[in-house]
């Protein structure tokens, strides 16, 4: 059944075949007796936004958790455009390109918002680690994506005093700023307002455009439609359903997983 | 060689040490499983309950047993308010750290209290029966020692019986397991972790008044518990009550046969190779827990 | 969703007012853009120049060499919550058991005098290295699992080299105790004081000027967004635990320095008093107390809790409620102001220099309460986590 | 930010500030001028909160007793002495910051010693680096004569290891059948009760007699079940427990509840306590003790201190009490022969001089020491008989005969 809907395809349209980004072959992970993770053999497509939906409990969030390395699966193989990064260290799978957003956003609380980003800047060598954080040309990165999430104003501000939106903006900027090809963003518009939602699709295209794959988990239907490229169906710990948006909109299984059936 | 009897011996005082140990043992992780807290102040507050028992015994010739039935509601009353009152208060984002301090801080009240009313004296509870034993397959058994230890494998007992047959125990162990998840199906986590920690310090009380049978208090002998005690509930497993009554009963066996051959004060580091290495090899224990993972 | 009027795009939350900003910031933070009078470099300097100069000259102005024994053991307390603070402050980390590293920095100096006749100096920095390897294991244990285990070990730490610097008395005379000889034979007590005191200046000068060094480096960035978040800093690429080793390693052996001094100074050593968890405990409470995110706060805190010691000690007599005191004093500071008596008083001292604003400000607070509530349901969740998180107890601190 | 370092600097150079003006205040006041109405002010530092305050609390007491005594006949050289106590917290960090106060900010005219050997090598390096006579009441280990003091002395009988001599020459001289052939040792890791055990161990060693059991335990033990095991299952004809108070108690229990019969028991410290039977449940018969005071001591100055004593406390001194008061009487002896009282170097030297010299009349009988400052008397063999301690070695002092062996406990 799962196996049927993770073949179902890239769908209709001539595209040519998506080159790989992150992909997983029977992930599997269960906290004692409940399997978060049943098997889960999924492919996300690289320069693209996927998007992984699916009901609350699904395993989308524990999928995110065990290939960005924050826990480890208990079998199965992850692999990021090819190279193998199964039980890396989160660390090493950021280094490997892949950044991350978390369910409940997630700032320093008590870094200014510049340090916020600075703090993403990964120093090399003994001489790199100890200079003074904050070199120009890193501020004035920093300073730009400040710029473009529009929050720059707010540079010396402490993170935690932020709104809640802002903070969203700023987890953003965080995130970009270590340079990941690949951005995981879990629940991007949760508890966000409509025109900050707006603003975080635009940007996600912009993004997108300028040559970021991106991972969404969203709950936000429309948003998820009107974005992603690419969307993968959780239920149970495992995938259901695979394809456009399109496809995925009248797949029936999609819909009985979402209303229980 | 140690003799073939003077071993059997060991192993006997083992688990009688033991026993004791994981009832005490039980009462650590149960705070941990609840609260994710590391409570310094188990130990004091067993030495509270000690001094009780010999304070009410030596005023009033009340047999130490009977004290119990003043200390455990007492101390039961006092975890809850602890748990409310002040673990409750502090930042959930460093609720592991502060709650050492915080605990740690108790200690050192209760310990310096104690001094206060009592004096750093040693005191022991004098009793007609301290003396007294009775040969087992060869072994000698002091009273009081089975007396303590029949305490705590009562006490263990009911603790067990609580948290598999009641629905409380229930609420108790879905609260240690995944406190969001026990929220969802309904069940209050802050008063189960108040309740929790308030049974967590009633097996201090009923540890201590069988640690005043047969032993020396004085108020800064909780130090000398307390080490043993932790690295017992990580060897178990942090937060899994089985695995710390398995790991109490085997590090206790062990501290008992290895001073056979060496010196007391060797024999106690036992303890802490055990809680190196698991920490080194198996950091989330040896007979229990998932927790051990994120804390 | 209820709309919100006043952020609608993030160039609308770019239009917040600046009072919220300000407000929310609640201190130590300064309005973006405004620039007071005193700052810059200079007064700052100043400031440091003539605290240095009254450090310097405090022997010469002390009455009797008895004065001066109190002033190295303030230092000495000084450099160890700095010490100590290279783990707490930056990472969070709440070691108990640094006590137990200036034992081994204490006794492996006095070993090695004794036992290979390695000069006093010299023994004292190969002690140190050797504290520091000792870190590693003791760190590797520690760390790998967050939190809680790093408390037992740290507790476990000191009890254990308490055990086995007993047992093993054959080595370290045990209870016996070890005498270590004066590192400069023949000087007389006051002068020996008068060096030493001079000598933990410098050591307190040096872990000051390696962790302020450190905090503004980006390996010490990496550090505080450990202590922020230590899942989010790992996922933007920082090797945490990495960080947090060489960071506790580095603790380990400026700790190990002071003990190792203090072993030259005072000569003789004893493990019941060497490795005791109590003396960690006071570390942790004059780093707490003095702010540990800051640079000069375990300083304060190490002569605030050396008075209020003594303080008790005159005054409680020969009770053990300098215990009572300690305790109730660590409690206090862990439940009301856990950022330490600087930012409180800074909080203060904010207080009376903005009078002028504060009543502009509680207007301004008022009404954004007004605001907040009538805001969206994630809104209200998050605003009462904030509350509920402690970020209002008491004390005028903003926690 | 800079608010804050601005404060920080500002709070620093306050304390300091503070610092330097609450020292000068304090020692403002003193004098370092003799003039015969001024009191003679002795520093002492004692333990009297921590792990040995119930022994720092007796010497304090016999201390006070002795200044109570001397001042009540008229002083010493004419003046009053008054007693300056500081708690050292039983901490050795404290005792020598204690005796630096003392001596140089207080610019106290004598020391006394503190309580414990732990305690008494770190304080006694203090009152030798500045010169000072170091008569002391408790460091009977022999590591404290071991470290070069030239103005220590110790006012007690005999060094630890010493206690036992009496006891070891009974037993050497026992036909070879009746010997006692195996012994087990217990001792405190504690340098003074480690000393005991192991001066009789060395001695009974040596005339052939078997060690089977040789254990130590740290102080803090409060369960021993497991060393008591390891005693029963030797069968040793003879226990000796290097004990302080408690810990004697715990072992005795221990043994009783294993029901262990030794020939011979002799535990030091612990059976001379006033508590002590109560405390075993009152088997206390045939077991020995090792002291260096008994209230029956045929002394002159040792009944006016029982008297006097008793009347000042309400209970009548023990070993502590009498140790501390024979220090006082030790000094005030030196005082005398030196006739000053003061830090003035050449006052002190003639005082140590003097001391190494001669003989002095103390509550414990007539001590003199050695070029190390050790006394050369020897301890009494006390032993539980009839339900009451007494005397029985050496011959000439005893009250009762030594029974061997012992009865069953």
């Amino acid at each position: 059944m799962s196996e049927a809907g993770a073949e179902a395809g890239p769908g209709p349209g001539a595209r040519p075949e998506p080159e790989p980004s992150l992909a997983t072959v029977g992930l599997i992970k269960a906290f004692g007796g409940v399997t978060a993770l049943d098997s889960a053999t999924v492919t996300f497509h690289h320069g693209k936004v996927n998007a992984l939906i699916g009901p609350n409990g699904s395993g989308k969030t524990t999928f995110f958790n065990c290939v960005t390395g924050m826990i480890r699966a208990d079998a199965g193989r992850i692999t990021y455009r090819g190279r193998d990064i199964t039980g890396k260290p989160p660390h090493r799978i950021a280094r490997a390109g892949i950044g991350r957003s978390f369910q409940l956003c997630r700032v320093f609380p008590r870094m200014t918002v510049l340090d916020n980003l600075l703090a993403a800047v990964r120093p090399s060598g003994l001489a790199g680690q100890l200079a003074g954080a904050g070199k120009r040309e890193e501020t004035e990165r920093a300073r730009s994506w400040l710029a473009r999430m529009g929050i720059e104003h707010l540079e010396r501000a402490e993170a935690r005093q932020l709104s809640w939106g802002q903070q969203k903006l700023l987890e953003l900027a965080g995130v970009l700023m270590s340079e990941p090809e690949l951005v995981l963003l879990d629940e991007p518009a949760g508890g966000v307002n409509p025109a900050l939602i707006d603003r975080i699709c635009e940007l996600v295209r912009e993004l997108n455009a300028e040559g970021r794959t991106f991972l969404i988990v969203e709950h936000n239907m429309d948003l998820v439609m009107s974005l992603s490229d690419h969307v993968v169906v959780f239920d149970r710990g495992r995938p259901i359903a695979q394809g456009p948006p399109s496809v995925i909109q009248s797949d029936e299984r999609v819909l009985g997983a979402y209303l229980g059936v | 060689m140690p003799s073939a009897s003077l071993v059997f011996q060991s192993v006997v005082l083992g688990v009688l040490l033991g026993g004791l140990y994981a009832l005490l043992a039980a009462g650590l992780t149960l705070y941990f499983g609840v609260m994710r807290v590391v409570m310094i102040a188990h130990s004091a507050f067993l030495i509270l309950a000690a001094y009780l028992a010999w304070y009410a015994h030596r005023e009033t010739g009340v047999d130490p047993l009977l004290t119990l039935f003043v200390t455990v509601p007492l101390f039961f009353a006092a975890g809850v308010a602890m748990q409310r009152l002040l673990l409750t208060r502090l930042r959930p984002a460093t609720l592991t750290m502060m709650s050492v301090l915080l605990t740690f801080s108790v200690a050192l009240v209760i310990e310096g209290l104690l001094g206060y009313v009592f004096s750093g004296t040693q005191r022991r509870i004098r009793l007609d029966y301290s003396s007294a034993g009775f040969e087992f397959l060869g072994a000698r058994i002091a009273a009081v020692k089975l007396i303590a230890f029949g305490m705590a494998a009562l006490a263990l007992l009911g603790l067990y019986a609580l948290m598999k047959h009641s629905r409380f125990g229930q609420a108790l162990r879905a609260t240690i397991q995944h406190r969001e998840a026990a929220q969802l199906l309904g069940i209050d986590t802050d008063r189960v972790a108040g309740y929790g920690f308030g049974l967590g310090l009633a097996t201090a009380a009923v540890g201590g008044t069988a640690l005043a049978l047969d032993t020396t208090i004085y108020p800064s002998l909780h130090w000398h518990w307390i080490g043993p005690l932790m690295a017992i509930i990580v060897v178990g497993g942090l937060g899994s009550v089985p695995g710390a009554a398995i790991a109490a009963m085997t590090l206790g066996m062990l501290q008992s046969l290895l001073q056979l051959e060496l010196s007391t004060t060797w024999a106690q580091t036992v303890f802490y190779v055990a809680l190196f290495a698991t920490l080194a090899f198996r950091p989330q224990g040896f007979f229990g827990g998932r927790l051990a993972q994120r804390f | 969703m209820p709309r919100d009027s006043e952020a609608p795009l993030p160039a609308g939350e770019a239009s917040l007012p600046a009072s919220e900003v300000s407000l929310r910031a609640g201190g130590t933070q300064l309005r973006a853009g405004e620039t007071p009078f005193w700052a810059g470099r200079l007064p700052r300097l100043g400031i440091l120049l003539a605290v240095v100069a009254v450090v310097l000259s405090f022997p010469s102005m002390a009455p009797s060499p008895y004065e001066i024994t109190v002033g190295i053991a303030i230092l000495n307390y000084a450099v160890l919550s700095t010490s100590w603070n290279f783990v707490g402050g930056f990472t969070g980390y709440i070691s108990l058991g640094h006590g137990g590293f200036a034992g081994l920095g204490a006794y492996g100096t006095g070993l090695l005098v004794t036992k290979t006749e390695l000069p006093p100096f010299a023994a004292l920095f190969t002690a140190a290295v050797l504290v520091a390897a000792v870190a590693v294991p003791v760190g590797y244990a520690a760390l790998r699992v967050r939190g809680a285990s790093f408390v037992i070990v740290s507790i476990a730490l000191v009890l254990i080299l308490l055990l086995v610097f007993q047992s093993w008395s054959s080595f370290t005379g045990g209870s016996r105790g070890l005498v270590v000889p004066r590192p400069f034979p023949g000087m007389l007590r006051a002068e020996h004081h008068r060096t030493f005191y001079f000598l933990f200046a410098a050591l307190l000068a040096a872990a000051l000027l390696v962790w302020w060094i450190i905090d503004r480096s980006r390996f010490g960035m990496g550090l505080k967004a450990i202590r922020e978040d230590e899942d989010k800093a790992q996922s933007l690429g920082t090797p945490t635990y990495t960080y947090k080793l060489v960071v506790f390693v580095v603790s380990a052996a400026f700790t190990s320095l002071a003990g190792g001094l203090y072993a030259l100074w005072f000569g003789d050593l004893d493990p019941v008093f060497q490795f005791s968890i109590l003396s960690g405990a006071y570390m942790v409470l004059m780093a707490l107390l003095g702010g540990v995110r800051h640079l000069y706060g375990p300083v304060l805190g190490a002569v605030i809790v050396g008075y209020a010691l003594e303080y008790s000690k005159v005054e409680f007599g020969d009770t053990p409620l300098h215990l009572v005191v300690a305790g109730l004093l660590l409690g206090v500071v862990v439940m009301f102001m856990p950022d330490g008596v600087i930012p409180a008083a800074t909080a203060l001292l904010d207080r009376f220099r903005k009078t002028g604003e504060t009543s502009i400000r509680e207007v301004t607070a008022a009404e954004l309460r007004e605001r907040r509530g009538q805001r969206n349901g994630t809104e209200e969740v998050r605003d009462s986590e904030r509350s509920g998180s402690g970020s209002g107890t008491g004390t005028g601190s903003q926690t | 930010m800079r608010t804050t370092h601005r404060l920080q600097g500002g709070i620093t150079v306050g304390t300091l500030a503070l610092v330097l003006v609450a020292s000068g205040c304090v020692s403002g006041g003193s004098n370092s001028e003799d003039s015969p109405d001024d009191p003679i002010v002795i520093g002492v530092s004692l333990p009297l909160t921590g792990d040995f305050s119930e022994p720092g609390k007796g010497v304090e007491r016999g201390y006070k007793a002795w200044a109570k005594i001397v001042n009540d006949k008229g002083g010493l050289l004419g003046r009053k002495v008054e007693l300056k106590i500081l708690d050292d917290q039983s901490n050795a960090d404290r005792v020598v910051s204690d005796y630096e106060q003392l001596i140089g900010k207080d610019e106290v005219d004598l020391v006394f010693g503190p309580f414990s050997t732990r305690l008494v090598v770190p304080s006694a390096r203090v009152a030798e680096e500045y010169g000072m006579l170091f008569v002391e009441p408790a460091g009977a280990a022999p590591e404290v004569f071991d470290q070069g003091f030239k103005n220590l002395f110790y006012a007690a009988p005999a060094v630890a290891n010493d206690h036992y001599n009496h006891l070891a020459e009974y037993i050497l001289a026992l036909p070879a059948d009746k010997r006692p052939r195996t012994v087990a040792y217990a001792a405190m890791d504690d340098p003074f009760a480690q000393g005991t055990a192991y001066g009789l161990k060395e001695k009974l060693e040596k005339g052939g007699i078997k060690t089977v059991v040789n254990e130590v335990y740290p102080p803090n033990t409060t369960d021993f079940g497991g060393i008591a095991a390891k005693i029963a299952d030797s069968k040793a004809d003879m226990v000796v427990g290097g004990s302080q108070y408690q810990d004697g108690v715990n072992l005795i229990v221990a043994l009783q509840q294993l029901n262990y019969q030794p020939k011979m028991a002799a535990f030091s410290t612990a059976p001379t306590e006033p508590e002590f039977a109560k405390a075993v449940g009152n088997k206390t018969e045939g077991i020995l003790a090792p002291t260096g005071y008994t209230q029956k001591g045929d002394y002159p100055s040792n009944k006016e201190f029982v008297e006097k004593y008793t009347k000042q406390f309400g209970k009548a001194p023990e070993e502590d009490e009498a140790n501390a008061y024979t220090t006082g009487q030790v000094v005030a002896a030196a005082v005398k022969a030196a006739d000053c009282a003061s830090q003035d170097p050449e006052c002190q030297g003639k005082m140590v001089e003097w001391l190494r010299g001669h003989q002095v009349e103390t509550v414990v009988g007539p001590l003199k020491w050695d070029d190390k400052g050790r006394p050369q008397s020897a301890h009494m063999i006390q032993q539980w008989v009839d339900g009451e301690i007494q005397i029985v070695l050496p011959e000439q002092q005893k009250e009762a005969d030594l029974i061997y062996p012992k009865p069953e406990w």
